[in-house]
């Protein structure tokens, strides 16, 4: 391995979030040309699927990351339970990241409930950012996705999200979803 | 008979809609408004019994369920036929749809590998990178810098700075209040110095009497540490401090 | 690599301190004559000075570290960390960008402590500005935000700030506690 390589190597491996390639050009003030091949050569280094963690291409830029098939034996590590997100967050960070930048009122129009305390939720685990402001009277703050919410969920960039499905009709997958106690749905009353 | 729903389990309106469009086999382009009103009706009869907070967006919905019943209910009028008036269940329509759509896309979120849940980065951090920062400092947005602004207006009577005092409230006045209430001797904390749902010249008199005080060291100022309780009391020997500002003129307020 | 090298590599590479021989036992239900192989094939793979982190043995476990001799670059990441600040130093910033300007003793007055050192950071780092001088005895300074604050915060300009109004309506427990509204915002009797 290369004096090149080893830096590259090693700055992906501290640096706290993703590095993008921009940034180790900045860092070690080379061209994107000298360095992207030292990063395929990283990626055939640490390929998927066959070491315990893969240079992983994520929000922008590169992480080490474990391979997800691992993370049954690695939550061991932490005792606490996995975060979990509530529907509601999932929802109103669905509308947010296929639609900022996105209004309260048009998220809570979509959702059709309040959701001014989902909304502060996220803002505060850094999910979400404030864009700006919308050009309509009483300028209602703009919302989109941060970096945090790519990384969290391993997205390269927007365009990397789940494809968003049209819909013509109700779809039967989602009504598993609705999450019915058993015994919710086997009562009658009177 | 209807099932017997629990509404935690819903997200709200538009998700209970959904729900039992689904479980009574309804076509979504062709809802059978009576059914779907009763039924939803129903439910939320059942939340009031359940002494649940009924909540405005369902109350909302159902209000939007009993409008399109009742037009569909009007007998067709021949002239509106004729332009074609949009079916009064459309706009329904299609927020059922499009908020299906956003129940789906946060579905395969949640499929997603997470950070944490699925995945794991390391946590190293090189000793040779100086940590010149502390620990609990962040990284930061708007949301946080705004949010620092709403904590400390939350913890302090923050309008007294701008304002210029026109009421004819008198600080001497409440100079005499606030020692009053020390008087017996016990500590007392700064929030507690102030008003019962205090006016705007209120908060900013009684906060120059205690300025006033503070500086005149007649009450004494303690605070464990920063964003802390402030506690006031009259310094132990504070015989003397009965009977100073009742003239007006000797504070320069007047 | 086999399955056990995978997993004793993914756990020491996600383990938030060392992982001593003890711990990852226990993790993987192994004897230490199982893994000491592992850790001894894991610290060849990962030798000093080849690449760019390492396997230490350090504080009595294992983990992955990077090469002391790559320091001096790496000191550059904790540079090009996005930006910081302490609790004390958002407060301040957050108190000028919303009440500029402001004078040093109506900062210290809101805050309840000493703002110089605060200041001074805040100034150093050019998200700050002097506007001027107040009209009063001694003729104190007068701060306001910069065009660099603007540029950290993303905002065009000032009335891109979130109204507190707004923002406070995120959670509406809050809004009874806020007696402010965007009209008393920012505005200063001089």
């Amino acid at each position: 391995m290369d004096e090149l390589q080893r830096l590259v190597e090693a700055f992906i491996f501290a640096a706290e979030s993703p590095l993008s390639l921009d940034k180790l050009c900045q860092l070690l003030e080379r061209q994107r040309a000298d360095l992207r091949p030292v990063i395929e050569q990283l990626q055939r280094d640490y390929p998927p699927l066959q070491r315990g963690f893969f240079l992983a291409e994520v929000a922008g830029g590169y992480q080490f990351r474990t391979a997800s098939e691992l993370a049954p034996w690695l939550r061991k590590l932490s005792k606490e339970r996995p975060f979990r997100f509530s529907p509601a967050a999932l929802e109103t960070l669905a509308i947010i990241a296929y639609r900022q930048p996105i209004t309260r009122a048009e998220i809570e129009y979509l959702r059709g409930v309040d959701s001014g305390g989902v909304l502060k939720t996220l803002l505060e685990k850094s999910l979400l950012r404030i864009l700006g402001k919308k050009d309509l009277p009483g300028r209602p703050l703009l919302y989109g996705t941060s970096r945090q919410f790519l990384e969290l969920f391993g997205l390269r960039d927007l365009n990397d999200l789940p494809t968003l499905k049209e819909f013509s009709a109700l779809d039967p997958e989602l009504t598993e979803a609705v999450p019915l106690t058993s015994e919710a749905m086997g009562q009658v009353d009177g | 008979m209807s099932i017997k729903i629990h509404l935690d389990n819903f997200e709200g309106p538009l998700d209970l809609l959904l729900h039992l469009i689904k479980t009574h086999e309804m076509d979504i382009y062709d809802i059978p408004m009576v059914e779907i009103t009763e039924q939803y009706l129903g439910i939320i009869d059942q939340m009031k019994q359940l002494d649940l907070d009924v909540a405005g967006e369902f109350l909302l919905v159902a209000a939007t369920l009993i409008h399109i019943k009742s037009r569909l209910l009007l007998p067709l009028n021949e002239e509106l036929v004729e332009e074609e008036e949009e079916d009064p269940r459309a706009e329904l329509v299609r927020r059922l749809l499009e908020y299906q759509r956003y129940k789906a896309a946060a579905l395969s979120l949640e499929r997603l590998p997470q950070i944490a849940r699925d995945l794991f980065v390391n946590h190293f951090l090189a000793s040779e990178i100086p940590a010149d920062e502390a620990d609990d400092e962040v990284a930061v947005g708007i949301y946080q810098l705004a949010e620092a602004f709403h904590r400390l207006l939350k913890s302090a009577p923050t309008e007294v700075f701008h304002e210029v005092i026109r009421e004819p409230l008198s600080v001497a006045e409440y100079v005499q209040k606030l020692i009053e209430r020390l008087a017996d001797g016990t500590r007392r904390t700064f929030r507690e110095m102030f008003p019962q749902a205090p006016q705007r010249a209120e908060l900013v008199v009684t906060f120059l009497a205690m300025l006033e005080l503070v500086k005149m060291r007649r009450v004494k100022l303690e605070q464990a540490g920063e964003f802390s309780e402030i506690w006031l009391s009259l310094p132990a020997s504070g015989e003397q401090s009965a009977d100073i500002f009742r003239e007006e003129s000797a504070l320069d307020y007047g």
